[in-house]
């Protein structure tokens, strides 16, 4: 039997490796697929305490979160269409607008 | 026995008529609605006066006006000898000078409107002199402050008749302040603002003392001077006698009617009025008799070297208030109502008169620029001509009667300043003389000095006007007949009727000195007239030389001691400065302003300062986010060990 | 408590009162914006309604007691002890009957001169309207402060989109100060709340006892909601370039209510709630007031600008209101409350009057007029009528309330009275320099062959002089609602701990 | 005692770390997706051994086959051909080496000191005889219908959004 604490530690591995990418990458594309990656890392934790629990609710939650992530997919996209459609670009380090 | 409500009431539906009907419908007719209405008046007022000469007396309330807590005040009225007196008065020359605008006035721009304001300061008079209480002699008070307001400025689109009627108002504000105190005080004493009620109870406080502002004063003193305050603004008495002259830019008739013989004279009603308070105060009577005595003075002395017709007149009426002002501070009310009535007679036809000489003259003003008028304008000169007799204390004449008791009493009463009143009041007596009859000989004596046009136009007033004229020429010379004194084998039916109101002074001397004093102020009267006419028709060259002796005296007097301009230097001017300079500029400005606009550009400077974190990068906002997660993160872990 | 739950209306008259306008504005929301005519005639009848619907208050009213009547209560938010409570007592039945009568000359002295976004005008005075009889009508502190709140968006927009020139640093400046003042009154209603056992109830409020120094803290954080809406020296400046920038509408609801709330706010909190704080800062209150009357009146002096100086000269008359509430006696209360309505009558006269001729020649600066007397007759005769009103000359409303308050406030303290009695000479000195600049003299270029004011002009302006005479002369009809509001108030002020009366004593000892 | 899942386990575990760190550090975002694909299968089958069968369904149906179809379409759509060529990390990258690095060891030390609450009453024997489907069903329709209808909106909302972003883009253009 594994141990629950695995499951966690790498959930954790995966969680940290999405935030260093999403802190790095240039590519706003890349930076989505980061998050995409944290979801996931989520996701497994959620999956591997509801087992050990034996407590359905968590994979509810994941049901949920899944179904945001559509959600932000579609709409994150479509914005990124429209960003690039505007400054012909996708590195965000060229995306200012937002400066005080 | 409710008719008495139609005196003030008439003339005020003619003046609602009027104003409301008047501009479109009634027009050129407005004379006759207003001239009725204070007939009407006139007609009440002769039968009140009948009533009350048979004993009877009114003291009754209408409605009540005002009800706050144990403040109370009606609209009410009281009619008594005091009352009567002033309501025969009053109507009486706002009839006759109705009579005498429907000829001055003729096609004004504005007749109409001349008509409402006459009817509406008719009905202001009258509701101040049949006032029960103090409030609502304050209402009449300031109705009369506003008509004469108007009709000074009636002429409104001059600058300096404008200017006159704006001044005349706030200067009468600065006395209504301590008026309006006075009521306080009053109020505050005895509880309520009737007469009767706080003249019944006043006896009571003779000796009170009260703290006002700090110090500790006499409470009759205090409640009599504050009252005085309004007496003084009204009737033009030092130091705020500096509105009446400008309020000569009116139309002559108002003069006549507000400036000479009844607005003004409402200072004097009012000291009068309130007579059981000023005679517990020696100092308040003295502070009267004074304050009368040197504005005589004063403004006779100006008189004497004025060259606009008008002014003359109005600085005589100053002086003559004063004279009655005297007559109060010595406690000789009596005389000095007696004064203010047969003044009223004569100082109106004097104006009216004015007004006669300035219809002829196409609105010249300057006496210089007159002479001989005599010839052309004969009802005129021989009205103004006993008017200014009247005024110089000819004996027999209505104006004699009067001044005689008021130097008599003066010479003669208990007032420890007597005396000295009585030596001011016999030299203004000379003065008065002298300037009255200067202005007689420089207008219709010697040669004619004006242009050739105003001469070709030189013409004798219609009958409208002449009319009025001989009928108040009739008062000057007979209405001091009601008080021919003992002495001199008359009833003093005046003083005998006057003294359940305003009491009896008695004079202490001997028949002697009764006929030293008459004696004395008819000697002034007629040298003062002798003088004149040996100045002016024996010898015109003379006041040329006497001014140049006196060039200085003479440049003091002609600009009125320099009243106006120390008023100008001393108030107006530093108000508006500190007003300009640093109310607006410095307090709104620069302390206030600065902390309202200096609090959000503080904020609005150290959130530019801020505004630089905001790099508009999204990895600099991802990376402090997440070590915001990290050290939230970090410091639950490190708790929970 | 139970008996004073009364409505004599028989159905939920204030209710209607506020939510009609709004059902004015719902009609607005349907109209098509171009059709101009409709919307202006549908903002005139919602008003006129408005205003009829208001008069069975008038008749109705129970003067014999100082309970509240016409009184709504429902349960609002009962988690948190929220009521929508409704009622009006002897001192502010007047405000909603001035109220709805304003509103009704707003729509008809704005009928042609608003010509940008009529339908968005007529929307937020309506709003405007709703919004002040709701805070004039709340007896719960939680739907008060909604009210309050509420007021101040559309009048906001009034002076932002309508206004004059420098409209918006108006508008901000306006927004700002008020925000301000009521934050801090929002954080004494908390406190409030909180003593009180969660208790939003003013009535039930107003009966209970607070310790001294909290009562000090609570004092000053309502004064600074409602000094600013007085507005009090030296919180004041708001006013004069709100009213200025406002338009003519805008000016005249600022003016004839919009300040009263801070008066009132007083009045209907900072007195019964606070009795004990109120008589210790009574020195305080009546010092800032006769500051203001001479302040504002000598600012007056060196106006160049129409609106300005009615503006300062509002600063002046506000505070002889505020001096006379702090009197604390019947005189200079009764006196305080009905200057408050003259000065709504009165100054709302005037800028309806300076809109009236503003129309014509689109020039505030004084020196642009003279003479108008001679081409506006009709004009220059109403126009006086408010002059001397505001002078407060015998006759008119005017001198009612002032001579009230200076006797109230005499009886207070002598100084003061005397201090703001010179204030009346300042008055009379100002407007009449006003009157003749712009009245008198010689006819100036840009009014020449200016048109008398017409009728729908007249409709507009008229009912003014009429209360400015009917108080004047009756003042009774209006100060018979308020003898036992009034005389209740001031058994609860007066009837304090023995703590608050030595420190007044103290404090006029170190003020002597 | 076998070592079998252990043995699975250490696979998957591997894997999946792996194929996350290919996925971030691609230059070329065409093999970012495609590596992201492999990912999201071991993550399916990782579910598996976690009786999470339906999870791990939509895990292939959702993420596999909607979100990165989505992903792979975005990035051809844009047709990034300088992005080969352009640097792929931001300057400050070792900054972030330390903050993740820094979650990684908090995640880890909380995560080591978790310890479990009473066990509920969905055991593995429940959910093998009644299967995953049906039990997360009953849940989801009864107990979470409100949040179920939620998601739906959000759904909705989201294809809306999506729609009118891209297309209002375009008509500018």
């Amino acid at each position: 039997m594994v141990p629950l604490n695995w499951y966690l530690i790498l959930s954790a591995a995966v969680f940290s490796i999405g935030v260093f990418g999403f802190l790095t990458r240039r590519n706003i594309i890349i930076m989505f697929m980061s998050l995409e990656l944290m979801l996931n890392a989520v996701n497994i934790s959620l999956v591997a305490f509801s087992h050990y629990l034996q407590d359905l609710r968590g994979h509810v939650l994941v049901f949920f979160i899944i179904t945001v992530a559509a959600a932000e997919a579609s709409i994150g996209l479509a914005i990124i269409i429209a960003l690039f459609k505007n400054k012909n670009t996708v590195h965000v380090d060229e995306m200012n607008e937002m400066k005080g | 026995m409710q008719y008495y409500l139609l005196i003030p009431f008439l003339p005020f539906a003619a003046f609602i008529i009027n104003i409301l009907f008047g501009r479109k419908i009634i027009k050129d007719n407005a004379h006759w609605v207003s001239t009725l209405a204070v007939a009407g008046s006139w007609i009440v007022s002769v039968m009140t006066l009948m009533d009350v000469l048979s004993g009877l007396s009114v003291n009754q309330n209408l409605y009540t006006w005002m009800l706050s807590g144990n403040f109370k005040v009606s609209v009410g009225f009281l009619i008594d000898q005091l009352t009567a007196v002033m309501l025969i008065v009053v109507t009486t020359c706002s009839t006759l000078i109705h009579i005498y605008s429907i000829g001055y006035m003729h096609g004004d721009k504005g007749y109409y409107r001349f008509f409402s304001y006459l009817s509406l300061f008719t009905f202001c008079m009258l509701m101040l002199v049949m006032a029960n209480n103090f409030l609502q002699l304050y209402f009449g008070w300031e109705g009369v402050g506003l008509c004469s307001y108007f009709l000074i400025g009636y002429y409104f689109d001059k600058k300096s008749a404008s200017d006159a009627g704006k001044k005349a108002f706030i200067v009468n504000r600065f006395g209504d302040f301590g008026f309006g105190i006075g009521i306080f005080m009053i109020f505050i004493t005895f509880g309520t603002t009737y007469y009767d009620e706080v003249f019944s109870q006043a006896a009571g406080h003779a000796l009170t003392r009260v703290n006002f502002l700090g110090f500790d004063v006499h409470l009759m003193t205090l409640i009599a001077l504050l009252l005085f305050c309004g007496s003084i603004g009204k009737s033009a008495q030092m130091p705020l006698h500096v509105w009446l002259p400008d309020a000569m830019e009116g139309p002559t008739p108002v003069s006549a009617l507000i400036h000479a013989a009844t607005m003004v004279t409402a200072g004097v009603f009012l000291v009068a009025r309130c007579n059981p308070i000023f005679s517990l105060s020696e100092t308040a009577l003295i502070v009267v008799a004074m304050t009368g005595a040197i504005t005589s003075l004063f403004a006779a002395t100006i008189g004497l070297v004025q060259n606009d017709l008008k002014r003359i007149i109005a600085y005589s009426t100053v002086s003559q208030l004063g004279y009655m002002f005297l007559a109060c501070g010595v406690g000789a009310y009596t005389a000095g109502v007696f004064h203010l009535y047969t003044h009223a007679f004569f100082k109106a036809l004097l104006f009216l008169c004015a007004g006669s000489v300035m219809h002829a003259m196409g609105g010249e003003l300057n006496i210089q620029k007159m002479g001989s008028l005599k010839k052309f304008m004969p009802i005129t000169y021989w009205t103004m001509l006993l008017a200014s007799l009247s005024i110089a204390g000819v004996p027999g004449l209505a104006g004699f009667f009067s001044k005689d008791e008021i130097l008599w009493l003066a010479y003669s009463g208990a007032s420890p300043v007597g005396k000295i009143v009585w030596a001011m009041g016999t030299l203004v007596a000379f003065l008065t003389a002298f300037y009255s009859f200067r202005l007689i000989f420089l207008t219709f004596h010697g040669r004619f000095r004006g242009t050739h046009e105003q001469e070709h136009h030189l013409h004798e007033s219609p009958k409208t006007m002449t009319v009025p004229l001989m009928i108040l020429c009739v008062g000057a010379v007979a209405s001091g007949w009601v008080g021919i004194p003992h002495l001199v084998g008359g009833g003093a039916h005046f003083t005998e009727f006057m003294k359940p109101v305003l009491g009896h002074a008695e004079g202490h001397g001997t028949h002697a000195e009764e006929w030293m004093v008459m004696a004395i102020s008819v000697a002034v009267g007629f040298s003062g007239i002798g003088l004149a006419y040996f100045m002016y028709v024996l010898r015109p060259e003379l006041p040329g030389i006497v001014t140049q002796r006196f060039l200085a005296v003479h440049k003091v007097l002609f600009n009125k001691y320099y009243i106006d301009e120390l008023y100008s230097f001393l108030i107006i001017r530093p108000t508006i400065w500190v007003a300009k300079n640093v109310l607006i500029g410095v307090t709104d400005a620069r302390v206030i302003e600065a902390i309202v606009n200096g609090v959000p550009s503080a904020i609005g400077g150290f959130s530019r300062q801020l505004r630089k974190m905001q790099t508009g990068l999204l990895h600099n906002y991802a990376t402090i986010t997440a070590m915001g997660i990290f050290i939230i993160a970090a410091v639950m872990l490190l708790r929970n060990w | 408590m139970e008996q004073t739950m009364v409505n004599q209306a028989g159905f939920p008259i204030l209710s209607c009162l506020i939510f009609l306008p709004l059902l004015g504005v719902a009609a607005l929301l349907l109209v098509r914006r171009t059709n101009e005519s409709l919307i202006r005639m549908v903002a005139l009848i919602t008003s006129i309604a408005g205003f009829l619907l208001s008069l069975p208050l008038f008749t109705s009213f129970d003067k014999t007691t100082y309970a509240m009547q016409f009184v709504e209560k429902q349960a609002w938010i009962p988690a948190w002890n929220i009521n929508y409570h409704l009622g009006l007592d002897g001192i502010s039945i007047m405000f909603v009957l001035l109220t709805t009568l304003v509103t009704i000359l707003c729509v008809l002295i704005s009928w042609n001169s608003v010509k940008m976004k009529t339908k968005e005008f007529y929307i937020s005075i309506l709003v405007v309207e709703s919004a002040i009889i709701g805070v004039f009508c709340s007896l719960d502190f939680f739907l008060f402060y909604i009210f309050w709140e509420a007021m101040l968006i559309p009048m906001y927009l009034l002076i932002g989109v309508w206004g004059g020139p420098n409209r918006v640093y108006a508008a901000v400046k306006f927004f700002l100060y008020t925000l301000v003042g009521s934050v801090l009154m929002l954080v004494g209603i908390i406190v409030l709340y909180l003593y009180s056992g969660r208790n939003f109830n003013i009535v039930e409020l107003a009966s209970k006892v607070y310790p001294y120094d909290m009562q000090i803290w609570l004092f000053w954080a309502f004064f600074a909601a409602f000094a600013v809406k007085v507005p009090m020296f030296p919180v004041h400046t708001w006013l004069p370039d709100a009213h200025t920038e406002a338009p003519t509408a805008g000016s005249v609801i600022l003016a004839a209510v919009l300040i009263k709330m801070g008066a009132y706010g007083f009045l209907r909190f900072s007195l019964p709630i606070l009795p004990d704080a109120s008589r210790a800062m009574t020195p305080v209150m009546m010092t800032l007031s006769v500051i203001a009357i001479i302040y504002g009146g000598i600012i007056c002096l060196a106006q160049t600008d129409l609106k300005r100086l009615i503006a300062y000269s509002s600063v002046s008359h506000m505070g002889f209101v505020t001096l006379g509430i702090f009197a604390l006696n019947t005189q200079g209360m009764e006196g305080g409350i009905l200057q408050m309505l003259n000065h709504g009558i009165v100054t709302g006269g005037l800028f309806l009057g300076v809109g009236a001729i503003y129309d014509r020649t689109h020039t505030r600066q004084i020196s642009d007029y003279g003479g108008v007397a001679s081409v506006m007759p009709v004009y220059a005769a109403i126009f006086i009528v408010f002059t001397f009103a505001s002078i407060g000359l015998p006759a008119t409303n005017g001198f009612v309330g002032e001579f009230l308050i200076l006797l109230g406030g005499f009886k207070a303290s002598q100084l003061a009275g005397v201090l703001s009695a010179s204030g009346i000479i300042i008055g009379a000195g100002y407007m009449l320099w006003l009157y003749q600049r712009v009245f008198f003299m010689e006819t100036g270029q840009k009014v020449a062959g200016l048109k008398d004011v017409d009728f729908r002009e007249m409709a507009a302006l008229i009912p003014m002089v009429v209360l400015i005479f009917w108080i004047g002369i009756y003042p009774e009809a209006v100060m018979g609602f308020m003898h036992e509001s009034v005389r209740h108030l001031l058994e609860r002020v007066n009837d304090g701990s023995a703590n608050g009366t030595s420190l007044t004593k103290n404090v006029m000892e170190i003020m002597k | 005692m076998s070592m079998l899942p252990q043995l699975f386990f250490g696979y998957f575990a591997f894997a999946i770390i792996v194929l996350s760190l290919l996925v971030i550090t691609r230059k070329n975002p065409v093999h970012s997706v495609m590596w992201m694909l492999l990912l999201f299968f071991h993550i399916a089958s990782m579910y598996l051994f976690l009786n999470a069968e339906f999870i791990a369904a939509i895990q292939v149906i959702v993420y596999a086959g909607a979100i990165l179809v989505l992903f792979l379409f975005v990035v051809l759509l844009l047709n990034l051909k300088e992005e080969l060529e352009s640097a792929r990390f931001v300057g400050s990258w070792p900054a972030a080496v330390l903050i993740s690095g820094g979650i990684f060891v908090g995640l880890a030390a909380s995560m080591l000191s978790v310890s479990l609450g009473p066990k509920g009453n969905f055991t593995v024997d429940l959910i093998q005889r009644v299967t995953h489907t049906k039990v997360l069903g009953q849940i989801l329709y009864t107990e979470y219908l409100f949040p179920f209808e939620i998601a739906s909106l959000v759904l909705l909302i989201a294809v809306v959004g999506a729609i009118v972003l891209a297309k209002k883009r375009m008509r500018s253009h």
